[in-house]
């Protein structure tokens, strides 16, 4: 079953518990600079948790030349095979988003993958800024209405 | 010296021959390699030079032809007059006058320009009285030397193209069961079953198929291959064709050496001819079949005659060895199924179909049958290219064909398969020489090569030789022979020049078992052999180079002690001449002394005394 | 499914897959140098040497390249043979890289003294030639480099040593690199690589250089991308999001 | 190391040199890290005689071993020095970013010596370390320095820096990091300004390891979840902030107002959480890995415009009902200057109460104050509290703090401080327990040294009688213990009112891979204590100091539930001694010492 990782900005109290986790759960330590999830900081306490979206045509995996990025089309999720990869950073320059980011040390790229259906990011966050639920059509517009922010914002920018 | 009473004979009656009369007269010049480079065009030129401008009209029509190599190549140029079969020897441009004189218009021989035996001095008038031919069994290499290379009408006057029309007369499957029951094992030095090899291909599901004929001969001392592409470009051409059509092949290629330039020459005419005629094409003789082929200059290296390497070459990419694990049978060129012979065992193809198998097996032994051509090289008195049965004894082929060592020094061993075989003991003389015994003996057949050496021949310094020959070949695509080989030649390079570091051997011995197993092609995985084999068998000389900085043959400078026996010195004062620190003492006609202050140990002497007078010693221990 | 045995163990794994990555499903370790999962095999390096009986007959293979194609394959990942084979690969290695680590690991893991006892040259260029780089930037769709001379002085370079012309600086070749040996400097605002100088993109908001214009052309398919670095690029979208949040 | 980094950065700012050492292991397992390490260190390295704002007094940044990691509200750090208020030790506690950052970057403490001859600031990005020119941002408040030093060096940088009133050495000038974080109380300020240090600017991409983590992470979840689980945690302090409490303490009669002279506050209605919540609070926000959230951000408006977070229960309380000023706008506006000066609140709102009620005594002139600063006057609190970050005309004494300020007039006695330190927003009169608390606090007035108002008031673990004296010194004890420990792990001690001790021991265990039992735990805090009271007495403080101002026992409070209260410090001292171990004169023993393994 699709699920779907879905961010809530305005319930977000920048705490960083998902960057902890997310280092954590993938790195083994707590090391918030290679969290697969990053959280913005702005003024007027407006945090922002960015994480990959799991782009259905994803510019990543698309850019990708030795299959290290690939979609799994059961889970939606774009997996990465960081053995795989080699470093060319294609996909950190593809992703519209800045979402995926390349470890000089790790001498990989590095993104989210939901940890496997068990997102740790999802687990610490205290307020419910970070959810994940069953790709349903509500939580789909959600996920959209998310991403669309972008579009909406940039439209009124441009007028 | 004296000669003998048959010497005498011999002289006088060779002298005196009056030849017939006959219509026609061909002159045949070797216009081999070997005898390009002594100069044998200009005697073909002077030959129709002289034809032209003849005075007084002939009695006779003369033709002067080239002709491939004639495999005596020490020997040449050589020239042959047909029909009198007349075999002249050395001969240059200085000669033809007195040919044309003498033999053409005279019709008597000149009797310096004929073969004299330099063991029973007979003189031989024709190649089949010579013992070196005499000996041979010459299959492949018969129309070397007597067919026109430039010319598909010589080759079809030999009988050339009819073992193609035969075998398009027969069902693809029993082209390649006559060739599987003739037992054809590949002459290229893997001695794969041929048959084995086409079958496979036939079986690979795909749509298409390739034919190849490996010429990149890279052996030092070896040009069997060449010969052949030179002298008789039509018999591989013809074997090529009848595999294209039994395999289903519509496409073949000739890789040939990039020193090769007029093997490329011959090779290409052929072809157009071939075209000409319809043997190469669309609808090859009228039938469904249809085949094109054509010639691919090498990569100019040695590791392209591996056959990844070489595939890879024609591909266009570097020819460099790739790994596979699955045959080029099933995934060769451009991944399609791929017979790859060597030109050797393509130019057996058509002498098996048009007399069938059976003949074909009556020469040679039970799993290696046929002949095989080596090329004979090194410290033996007649060197050259030799076609003998398989299994023949290996004394057959250095005291009958070749005629013995240079100076009868005593023979010591004779390295086989080129670089990477292996050199098998003087004690091994009986051996027959086939695929399975020689790679018994830890040598191989490889393409051929046969170099014979001597007592003064340094067995570690041998393997230096190979080994430095390897590293240059090397294409350093894998760690092993890249890496391995030049940790071997380092230590080599210490043995021979005194600078020998104690467990170098040992060493040298680790590498040569690794290597093998760990590299990645052929080349690679026989690099070793040449240390290998001489380690097997004279680890004496090995262990006299690390441990007492000793070199038993004399070769490796600065390692041994020279002196001259009193009692077989006979003052002849050669050595006194040559040696370059004038360190040789003595007057003419009496023994001579080496001053050890003066000697370099450069081993000139020893070269030059004709009476075996200098003794190799072990070095004194304050020597250094 | 393929039966074979591996150390032993009865496994089945997909047919045609290579005994490397058979083994490492059953989590065990074969070392390598040359090969990347990421791109295909050269079988260069001939340290991932196992022994396999097929048909009753020992042989040894490289795992890296072998394909497991019939059942009843056995194969022995370690033994005194192997580890022979392979501490020698690793002396032969370290002959050229006599510094790198991650060798050194490997020679002790091999029980290799730490000085060679015939070390009879040392080298400048450290390189092991294992063809990753190559390998890498062939995958990466520029395919700058290539081997250039034979044997020993084999060699790493873009073509006729001269600046390439597909190079688009994305440093791949000096991430890949098993023994850190090519050089990449990022200086001033300039990338230096392989002998070509790159302009570097600046981010128009931090100010860091970021990346080659010629790599991020490539990228994003636009001559004229956006000058972001990845996280100026992700702080730009979480600003648009935030701004959202109090507007809306 | 686990949970440690294992790294202490030595920094010499009259040499320029910058050594980086391995971290003291034996120590770091005694004292755990932060308040207890770097007190540790600074009392083997510093004479406790030494002038606070001497080049030879020290000041560390120190992290604890669970700083940076996913333990509950772990986003800590302490800075430790001699505070120039009180001549006692200090130990400053701040949250936000900047903590976590210096771990990530590999280091659990810096140790910075001397005196630099100009202004610089620190830039550590992992291991690259640098002092670099820092005259372009000497002057500036802390937001643009702040903002201009993350600018030059990464944007994801944190920067712990001091306003202008750590440059002109106001005696409790705080150090700020992430712009509104402070550590706030007994000058650490002033002493980074004497040692010509603008800011400690910090990158750290590195990562902190736990010794066992799968037992790590249950504690944490087993933590978090009781945290969740509890109401104060969960919903009082996220939704109200610590201003909760200006309702909570007035009703019980304990919010000091116009300078204690009494304990309910008319005006308590104006400046609540709830009237805050509606016209000052945007949202709440959070340090590092905390999920309580208790941070407002906020804004003021009207005259006293502004943006910026806070303020705390114990500012609004200083600002407001000791200033007699129920106008939260001007409350926040003071808060926010304080911020962005780089001055402690509680200090500063105490000192102006004291001097207005010198000037209500008339001992003070409108003159020389430059306000008529009765009680309430709102815009004088405003304008003074910036000009005291500045030493302008009367900030110039109250950049010296109450005691001082009091003295000057020869009424010490209206100085509301105990080691010359600003008592906070809890009568001692009305709760015993607090009273000795500030009694005897090593760093002089402070209520988060033994938090007591927990159970005389919230009930929180028990219920306790704030009038009462019985078990108070007991229940001090432990309270100021576990604070200690707690303070060293770096995790943030409003856990406490979900947490116990046993909680904390069980996280720092896993973490660290030190066998740290809750009573080994509450041991360390032991420990902790009894080495900050062994500087202090030798920095010259004695028994006589442990003491609250003579008006706690002279005049009792005139009103409301406590009305008639005085406090009962002395009856209760005798036998807090006895509790710690100490003779009478409040001096460890040496069988306690030797327990403590401090001999």
């Amino acid at each position: 079953m699709e699920k779907v990782l879905l961010i809530s900005p305005e319930k977000c109290i920048g705490c960083g518990s998902c960057e902890s986790a997310c280092s954590f759960a993938n790195e083994g330590e707590f090391r918030p600079s290679l969290s697969r999830i990053q959280v913005f900081r702005f003024k007027m306490g407006i945090n922002v948790p960015m994480t990959c979206l799991q782009c259905e045509d994803a510019p990543c995996a698309s850019v990708c030349k030795t299959g290290a990025l690939v979609r799994d089309d059961d889970t939606g999720v774009v997996n990465i095979d960081s053995e795989k990869c080699i470093g060319c950073r294609m996909c950190v320059m593809a992703c519209p988003f800045g979402n995926i980011s390349y470890s000089s040390e790790k001498k990989t790229s590095i993104k989210c993958d939901q940890c496997a259906g068990d997102p740790q990011c999802v687990e610490f966050c205290p307020t419910g800024a970070l959810s994940y639920i069953p790709a349903e059509k509500d939580s789909l517009d959600k996920k959209k209405a998310f991403a669309a922010r972008f579009a909406t914002i940039v439209e009124e920018v441009e007028k | 010296m004296t000669l003998n009473e048959k010497d005498y004979l011999n002289l006088d009656r060779k002298d005196i021959i009056q030849l017939p009369m006959v219509e026609e007269v061909t002159i045949r010049v070797c216009c081999g390699t070997g005898c390009l480079a002594n100069g044998s065009e200009l005697v073909l030129r002077e030959f129709h030079r002289l034809i032209q401008k003849a005075e007084d009209p002939l009695k006779v029509t003369v033709m002067a032809d080239s002709t491939g190599c004639h495999g005596f190549c020490e020997h040449g140029p050589i020239v042959t007059i047909h029909p009198y079969n007349i075999f002249y020897q050395k001969v240059h441009k200085k000669d033809v006058e007195e040919i044309f004189e003498k033999t053409i218009r005279e019709r008597k021989l000149v009797r310096r320009l004929l073969y004299t035996d330099p063991n029973t001095k007979e003189i031989s008038m024709t190649s089949e009285e010579i013992p070196f031919y005499s000996k041979q069994t010459r299959k492949v290499l018969s129309l070397s030397g007597k067919v026109d290379p430039e010319s598909i009408d010589s080759y079809i006057s030999f009988g050339g193209y009819s073992a193609l029309a035969k075998a398009l007369f027969m069902d693809k499957k029993e082209v390649i069961e006559e060739v599987a029951r003739s037992g054809l094992r590949g002459r290229g030095g893997g001695g794969f079953p041929t048959g084995e090899k086409w079958r496979s291909c036939s079986e690979a599901e795909d749509t298409e198929r390739y034919v190849i004929a490996n010429g990149d001969e890279g052996d030092p001392g070896a040009f069997m291959d060449r010969s052949l592409m030179e002298g008789d470009p039509h018999s591989i051409i013809e074997g090529m064709i009848i595999g294209g059509y039994a395999i289903g092949a519509s496409r073949g290629f000739i890789y040939v050496r990039a020193e090769y330039p007029l093997a490329v020459k011959h090779l290409d005419h052929a072809i157009k001819e071939a075209q000409a005629r319809g043997f190469l094409g669309k609808n090859i003789l009228g039938g469904n079949f249809s085949f094109e082929l054509e010639t691919y200059r090498g990569g100019g290296a040695f590791v392209c005659g591996e056959s990844t390497a070489l595939m890879a070459s024609i591909e266009g990419k570097i020819g460099e060895p790739r790994v596979k694990y699955i045959r080029s049978t099933r995934k060769g060129l451009w991944g399609k199924p791929t017979v790859l012979n060597n030109v050797e065992t393509w130019a057996n193809i058509p002498h098996i179909i048009l007399q069938g198998a059976t003949p074909f097996r009556m020469s040679g032994t039970e799993q290696s049958p046929g002949t095989k051509i080596f090329s004979l090289v090194g410290k033996i008195k007649n060197s050259g290219l030799v076609e003998v049965p398989m299994g023949i004894p290996l004394r057959e082929i250095i005291y009958g064909i070749g005629g013995g060592t240079l100076s009868n020094r005593p023979f010591k061993a004779v390295q086989t398969g080129g670089p990477s075989g292996g050199c098998i003991p003087g004690t091994m003389l009986d051996l027959k020489v086939d695929f399975d015994s020689l790679t018994e003996v830890g040598s191989m057949m490889g393409s051929g090569g046969l170099i014979v050496m001597d007592d003064r021949t340094c067995m570690v310094d041998i393997a230096r030789y190979f080994v430095d020959f390897l590293v240059e070949e090397s294409c350093g695509k894998c760690t092993p022979c890249r890496e391995g080989l030049m940790e071997m030649q380092n230590i080599l390079h210490r043995l021979t020049t005194s600078r020998a570091a104690k467990g170098d051997v040992k060493k040298l011995r680790e590498i040569s078992e690794c290597l093998p197993h760990t590299a990645l092609c052929g080349l690679g995985k026989t690099a070793a052999n040449p240390v290998i084999s001489t380690l097997r068998y004279f680890p004496e000389e090995y262990m006299e180079h690390e441990e007492d900085n000793f070199c038993r043959a004399g070769v490796c400078t600065g390692m041994f002690s020279l002196t001259i026996n009193p009692s077989r010195c006979v003052g002849c004062h050669a050595c006194f001449r040559e040696c370059p620190e004038a360190a040789i003492k003595g007057n003419p006609g009496q023994p001579h002394e080496i001053s050890n202050n003066e000697c370099i140990l450069c081993g000139t002497c020893l070269k030059t005394c004709k009476f075996d007078a200098i003794v190799i010693g072990r070095r004194r221990q304050d020597d250094d | 499914m393929i039966e074979i045995v591996i150390d032993g163990q009865k496994c089945y794994v997909e047919k045609g897959i290579t005994i490397l990555e058979a083994a490492k499903t059953m989590g065990i370790r074969i070392p390598t140098k040359c090969y990347h999962p990421g791109l295909s095999p050269s079988g260069s390096c001939r340290l991932c040497s196992v022994e396999i009986k097929e048909m009753g007959r020992h042989r040894i293979v490289m795992s890296c390249m072998f394909p497991i194609e019939n059942p009843g394959l056995e194969v022995i990942t370690f033994n005194e043979r192997i580890k022979k084979l392979r501490s020698f690969i690793v002396e032969m290695l370290l002959l050229r890289s006599p510094d790198d680590p991650s060798l050194k690991a490997l020679a002790r893991e091999y029980g290799i003294e730490d000085q060679p006892s015939h070390n009879s040259y040392t080298r400048e260029n450290k390189c092991i030639l294992c063809g990753l780089c190559i390998s890498a930037c062939e995958a990466s769709g520029s395919a700058a480099l290539s081997f250039i001379n034979r044997g020993h002085e084999r060699e790493v370079a873009t073509p006729f040593d001269e600046p390439s012309l597909t190079c688009t600086g994305c440093g791949a070749c000096a991430e890949i690199c098993p023994v850190n040996f090519i050089e990449m400097e990022d200086k001033d605002g300039v990338r230096f690589i392989w002998g070509k100088i790159f302009a570097l993109a600046k981010c128009r908001i931090c100010g860091k250089y970021f990346a080659t214009f010629e790599q991020l052309a490539a990228a994003t398919g636009n001559d004229e991308p956006e000058l972001l670095c990845m996280r100026c690029k992700q702080l730009e979208e979480a600003r648009i999001i935030g701004h959202g949040i109090t507007t809306g | 190391m686990f949970g440690w980094k294992g790294k202490v950065l030595r920094v010499n700012l009259t040499e320029g040199t910058i050594v980086t050492e391995s971290l003291n292991t034996k120590d770091a397992k005694e004292f755990i890290g932060a308040r207890g390490l770097a007190t540790r260190y600074f009392f083997k390295e510093v004479d406790p005689a030494v002038d606070p704002l001497s080049k030879e007094n020290k000041l560390l940044f120190a992290t604890g071993p669970l700083t940076g990691t996913l333990a509950t509200s772990a986003g800590r750090y302490d800075v430790v020095t001699k505070g120039p208020l009180t001549g006692a030790i200090a130990a400053s506690n701040s949250g936000g970013f900047w903590g976590p950052e210096l771990k990530y970057a590999g280091f659990d403490m810096v140790i910075f010596e001397g005196s630099s001859p100009k202004p610089v600031y620190l830039y550590i990005y992992n291991d690259e370390i640098e002092l670099r020119d820092a005259s372009h941002v000497w002057g500036k408040n802390t937001h643009e320095t702040t903002d201009t030093l993350m600018s030059e060096t990464d944007s994801e940088a944190k920067v712990a820096c001091i306003g202008p009133a750590g440059e002109n050495l106001v005696k409790f000038a705080c150090i700020i990091n992430d712009k509104d974080r402070a550590a706030g109380r007994s000058g650490v300020g002033a002493v980074m300004g004497s040692k010509k240090l603008k800011a400690v600017v910090v990158r750290g991409t590195k990562g902190i390891k736990v010794a066992d983590k799968e037992e790590f992470i249950s504690a944490v979840k087993s933590a978090r979840k009781k945290l969740k689980e509890h109401p104060v945690a969960s919903q009082g302090l996220p939704t109200f902030g610590t201003n909760v409490l200006v309702g909570v303490i007035n009703s019980a009669g304990a919010l000091p107002t116009r300078n204690f002279r009494e304990a309910i506050y008319e005006g308590a209605d104006k400046i609540s959480a709830e009237t805050f919540n509606s016209q000052n609070l945007i949202t709440n926000k959070a340090c590092m890995g905390c999920m309580i959230g208790c941070g407002r951000v906020s804004k003021s408006s009207g005259q006293y415009v502004g943006e910026g977070e806070g303020p705390e229960y114990e500012t609004t309380w200083s600002f407001g009902s000791q200033c007699g000023v129920d106008d939260l706008d001007a409350i926040t506006k003071a808060n926010y200057i304080c911020n962005e000066l780089g001055l402690d609140t509680i200090t500063m709102g105490s000192t102006i109460g004291c001097a207005m009620e010198l000037y209500e005594e008339g001992l003070v002139s409108q003159e020389e104050a430059g306000y008529k600063l009765s009680f309430g006057n709102a815009e004088a609190m405003v304008k003074l509290t910036e000009q005291t970050a500045y030493r302008k005309g009367f900030g110039n004494s109250l950049a010296e703090g109450s005691y001082r300020l009091a003295s000057g007039y020869g009424r010490p006695d209206l100085s509301m401080s105990v080691k010359k330190q600003e008592m906070p927003a809890y009568d001692p009169r009305a709760l015993q327990g607090m009273g000795l608390e500030y009694a005897t606090s090593n760093r002089g007035g402070c209520h988060v040294r033994g938090y007591l108002t927990s159970p005389e008031v919230l009930g929180v673990p028990v219920k306790l009688d704030p009038a009462s004296t019985e078990e108070k010194p007991k229940f001090l004890k432990i309270f100021q213990d576990l604070t200690a420990a707690l303070d060293s792990s770096g995790t943030c001690l409003f856990t406490t009112f979900g947490l116990g001790g046993a909680d904390i021991a069980a996280q720092l265990a896993a973490a660290t891979g030190v066998d740290y039992s809750e009573e080994e735990f509450m041991k360390a805090g032991d420990r902790i204590w009894n080495l900050e009271r062994l500087f202090n007495l030798e920095a010259g403080l004695s028994a006589e100091d442990d003491n609250l101002p003579p008006r706690m026992f002279e005049e009792p409070i005139p009103a409301g539930p406590m009305k008639g209260a005085l406090s009962k410090v002395y009856e209760m001292l005798p036998e807090y001694y006895k509790e710690r171990g100490w003779d009478a004169e409040g001096v460890p023993t040496s069988e306690k010492l030797k327990e403590l393994g401090l001999d």
